[in-house]
């Protein structure tokens, strides 16, 4: 059973085999990072995508990929890596070192990609959300035609620059989307004890703007489907949207988290619900792929993630000089 | 011309010169800026460059930094310098690291115009002068100029920097008039410190809205006691002009700094820790003497405003204690 | 013709008359104050609450003078005198004397009367927000059984401030009335460039709290009705609520506003809905008061402002001393 | 004990002692803390004084202050001190200032708490020590101790404080270890400096995370060299022990200020341009030294981010430098 309530897709066979090739990618990438991590060979704070794959996947691949622009947060592995980021330059900055995605200065939590549409990760909790108007800001005083994505959690919901910058992308009809990852928790804090309505979502309503529900946000398909919609309805220029996906993650919130908040079962029974199992499923049973050609990608990117681990273990530490550069443009 | 025009003038010849140049912020439209800063602009540039803003400071900052991110050059009136406490992430966290976290790649030009300083009976929350908490963050530049001319130089090389700019006007001078440059391309350099009073005996060093007072106070002990003043005008905070400070210091061997912050962790305090560390210190014939804010919340009534800042007088009181070595 | 459109009340003749008079000391106070200021015996800003006497008194009016609290913001002199604070004290603190209800360190932005329960006028848009949920708290923590009112105008319902309080008041169920006090601009910004919406009582569903509306602020008794059913409502520990009243400012912003932002015929035609003597003219013709009644306590109020600037006027400047007291409490 | 098990038995006790005080802040609950500390206190005071938040730091703050201001004592825990940007206009426009603007009435006794600095690979984000900010504002106490001792008993004072108080703690040093006195009645007195080792060579001035670096590199001065290094521990920045300070620079002649904050206007240069206008400038034999954090945002890679903080190596080579003159 493919679990998938989404109508028949429209989408290429091609399409929906890099899709897939993108989760894999991003469960493969944050599996690795996890065990590098517990080795000891990076530090710092790192947060996973891990189980939250189609909710970051079937968003992106709905934009132009190199046009449209996101912001991205903390957790924002999966976000670089369905924006297609180099993984090698993404291994690399997570290793700190020199040849990083932003020279072993940013690490995991400021993955950017100005080139690919990658305004950045952050690691301020809705720090984002305010250069996400500015971009969009942007694209309609320049008449550009693209449109910003603006990735963040359920947590950040509660944050003031949710409300003033949803405000204000409303009264400016700014080209943007809001979009919330609702993976249930902030840290270890339910959303249902920090809010008291059912979903941020609906809180578009203070804005006069759509709400979206994704209420199944492990179901490629049916974020890809939504988020096709609402791009339209965005680059039309009608405006900004809010849209809410659920799902879960599946890891600790971050490097060390004893997960004391949640249950083991809780745990278990989202694993049963995961994106990419349901999606190869999908994919089989429709008769779209065969076995072999998933298998061949699923080799493809466990390939290219060890090979970015290489990259990385091979790549120069920065030197002392560079920790003084870069700081102002000329 | 006044302060108030110098900036109209800079903004509109910045505004008329690139199409990414824009303005925004809370009442800057018809209502002309808190301070009257954009009476005009409205009408000749219209609705999209001068951009009236809900009362949301920090997305303010944050549609302005992500709009820098992606092409434009905004300039932010802050208004009272006060309020940018709600853009402290945005400033201090996004737009000051964001190049350098990213390894080089991207920049945020913006200006963020803000209303420093007491003088206006406006009490607490509406006098402070916060530029040691910017001086204190690399990544960004701040600027306090103190004349009218520099002002427009100034806020023209600002919104023509490709990098985050603290801009502090001073609500007590934006009708302080002087001589203006009416070429549109008179820009000045950021991070040069201007020499606004040659002297021998002792040197003062300010910026901002304190450099009216110590030029008049180096005037009148310079009449009445034949002292003479060198007076150093700081502009630029950071990048600081360290070689001129120095170089001063070192030909008179007498120094006092004043700014109207609290004096407590203010930015002069940061000047004197300099001189004191450089070879300068070998030169010192006394010691560096500070005139600041005292440390109280601005209070409103108008004689105990006046009070807590440095005052003419003051100033040229502690000028003579410096030469009498006190 | 009264125009009230309120259900005869059954208020007692004394309150009613006690409402009149808070309404005409602050009309005769702020009329008082901006003459001052035109005079050049009163520096800073000052914000008047001229045209909005109603929407302030019918609120207080509805709490426990004494016992409950308030927070205020820059245009708090109307809550203020509302609830009943020394007028003597208060010229004198705007007019920066050493008698003031602030020893002349706060002036019109900063006065408080804490003993009366006002937690203070407020320099910050949306400052005083946090403090009200937070004095909320402590009822609640400590069962006392008072409530707050924090006021606001309808530019600072775009804050985000307003969002995070809202929401935090909410989720704790404190007991915390929201009072927005819609005078249709933020300056010269009005309300409608601001929001997508109609109104903002309408965001009360983003926090699942109850958002009423008071269609017609200067109506005095609609106003107190309205506000008598939430302030049970609130007491009885049922959580926070997001009120909301139009009104009009008569005056300028702040003591200098040039009013480009809108016509005289919009002022003008505001003041016909003059909220005193409406309830002046329901007064007498529902002959709950005598025309005597009513012009004697115009007289009381005239003469106890016009004593208040008498006793302003002769109080002592502060002592350069004093400047340098009461930074830090013992 | 560690540092984190300082903190939790300060809290714990100060909220035995009196029911007043509470803590508030994301995740402190069954979390135990972004830094632990907080572990175990849920089970002891249960939700309400252990009170999980929303990811609204202004609301925290600010229902913080105004908790204080009608009688609670709250304790927020702000996790890393980077996000402090929320809460500024409730520190500094609000708490700062209420009891002054208020004419004296009201008081705000609430204590901040926040983890500052790098050394956890956290990148620039995530690393600020921010206290320059806080000691620039009148009506803020602020506190970052050094030791677990010395964290227990300021942070017991803080409690108890009637004001608001900005506490460091350091993340890089919540399991560094010492002895800590036991009795809930052990509580240190804010605004007094310790001498932490006495010497008479050189006075080198420190706080919080850089006292365990200074005290090791005097003992090896010392020990290697034959210097003797006084070692001030200024424990409390604001307000400052200036005393204690020029005492110290009197008896030695020369002085070594060392802070992990940024060295533009960091807090060690308020310290220095202290001394240099105080009558301890007579007694100098040498310039006044800084070593402060490099005025870079803390990069990622953790070679990099250790370089731009102050090492053993380098405090002693600062400190031979100054006994030797240069
Ligand atoms: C302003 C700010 N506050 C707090 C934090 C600490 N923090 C990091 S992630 C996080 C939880 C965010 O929750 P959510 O938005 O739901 O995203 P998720 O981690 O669940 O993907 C918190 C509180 C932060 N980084 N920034
Ligand atoms: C944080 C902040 N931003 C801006 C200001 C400047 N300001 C003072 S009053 C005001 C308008 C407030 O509008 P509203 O909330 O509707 O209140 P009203 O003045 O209409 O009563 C503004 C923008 C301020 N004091 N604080
Ligand atoms: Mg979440
Ligand atoms: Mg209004």
């Amino acid at each position: 059973m493919a679990n998938t309530k989404s109508k028949k897709s429209e989408l290429t066979k091609e399409k929906m085999l890099h899709m897939h090739r993108l989760m894999l990618d991003i469960r493969n990438f944050d599996n690795k990072v996890n065990r590098l991590v517990k080795k000891g060979k990076i530090p710092g704070m790192t947060h996973f995508s891990i189980g939250e794959e189609a909710a970051n996947v079937g968003a992106v691949a709905a934009l132009k990929t190199g046009f449209d622009m996101i912001t991205s947060n903390h957790r924002g592995h999966g976000q670089s890596i369905a924006l297609e980021i180099d993984l090698n330059g993404m291994m690399a900055e997570i290793m700190g070192k020199a040849t990083g995605t932003c020279k072993g200065k940013g690490g995991s939590m400021h993955i950017a990609d100005l080139d690919g549409g990658n305004l950045g990760a952050n690691g301020i909790v809705g720090g984002g959300m305010g250069m996400a108007i500015g971009a969009a800001l942007t694209q309609q005083m320049k008449k550009t035609g693209k449109i910003v994505v603006c990735f963040f959690g359920d947590g950040a919901c509660n944050e003031g620059t949710f409300h003033e910058t949803l405000n204000m992308a409303s009264i400016w009809k700014l080209p943007v989307i809001f979009y919330s990852i609702n993976n249930m928790y902030g840290i270890s804090t339910p959303i249902k004890d920090v809010i008291n309505i059912d979903y941020n979502y609906q809180r578009a309503s203070s804005y006069g703007i759509p709400g979206h529900f994704i209420e199944d946000g492990n179901d490629l398909l049916a974020v890809y489907n939504k988020f096709e919609e609402i791009v339209k309805y965005v680059r039309e220029g009608n405006g900004p949207v809010l849209v809410e996906a659920i799902t879960y993650r599946w890891l600790g919130h971050s490097t060390s988290d004893p997960g004391k908040y949640r249950t083991k079962d809780e745990v278990d029974e989202w694993k049963k619900k995961d994106p990419i199992a349901r999606f190869k499923d999908y994919l089989i049973e429709n008769k779209i792929v065969t076995a072999q050609e998933v298998e061949s990608i699923e080799n493809a990117s466990a390939d290219a993630v060890e090979e970015s681990v290489k990259f990385a273990l091979s790549s120069p530490e920065p030197t002392l000089e560079s920790a003084f550069e870069d700081i102002f443009a000329d | 011309m006044s302060v108030r025009d110098a900036i109209i003038m800079a903004m509109s010849e910045e505004m008329r010169r690139d199409e990414n140049v824009f303005l925004m912020g809370e009442d800057v439209g018809i209502f002309g800026g808190d301070f009257g800063t954009s009476v005009g602009m409205l009408e000749e540039f219209g609705k999209e460059r001068v951009r009236d803003t809900p009362i949301s400071e920090n997305a303010i900052s944050g549609a302005a930094i992500g709009a820098a991110m992606t092409g434009m050059r905004p300039i932010v009136d802050v208004t009272f310098m006060d309020f940018i406490v709600y853009m402290m992430d945005n400033i201090v966290n996004q737009a000051a690291k964001t190049r350098y976290m990213f390894g080089g790649k991207g920049q945020i030009p913006v200006v963020f115009r803000a209303a420093a300083g007491g003088g206006v009976g406006s009490a607490a929350q509406h006098s402070q002068s916060l530029e040691a908490w910017f001086t204190h963050i690399p990544g960004l530049k701040v600027i306090a100029p103190g004349t009218p001319a520099d002002v427009k130089g100034l806020l023209k090389a600002a919104v023509r920097d490709n990098n985050p700019v603290i801009f502090l006007e001073y609500k007590a001078q934006y009708n302080m008039k002087g001589e203006v440059p009416l070429d549109p391309e008179f820009v000045l350099p950021i991070g040069k410190a201007d020499i606004k009073k040659e002297g021998k005996d002792v040197t003062v060093i300010t910026y901002g809205r304190m450099l009216e007072r110590v030029m008049q106070a180096a005037k009148e002990v310079e009449e009445a006691e034949g002292v003479s003043v060198e007076v150093v005008d700081l502009r630029t905070l950071a990048p600081l002009d360290k070689e001129a400070v120095i170089n001063s210091v070192k030909k008179t061997g007498k120094v006092l700094l004043v700014n109207d912050a609290h004096k407590t962790g203010g930015f002069i305090g940061e000047v004197a820790a300099m001189i004191a560390e450089s070879d300068a210190f070998d030169f010192l014939d006394g010691r560096i003497l500070r005139l600041a804010g005292e440390d109280v919340p601005i209070p409103y009534n108008q004689t105990l405003e006046s009070a807590m800042i440095p005052s003419v007088e003051r100033i040229r009181k502690y000028i003579l204690k410096l030469v009498n070595n006190r």
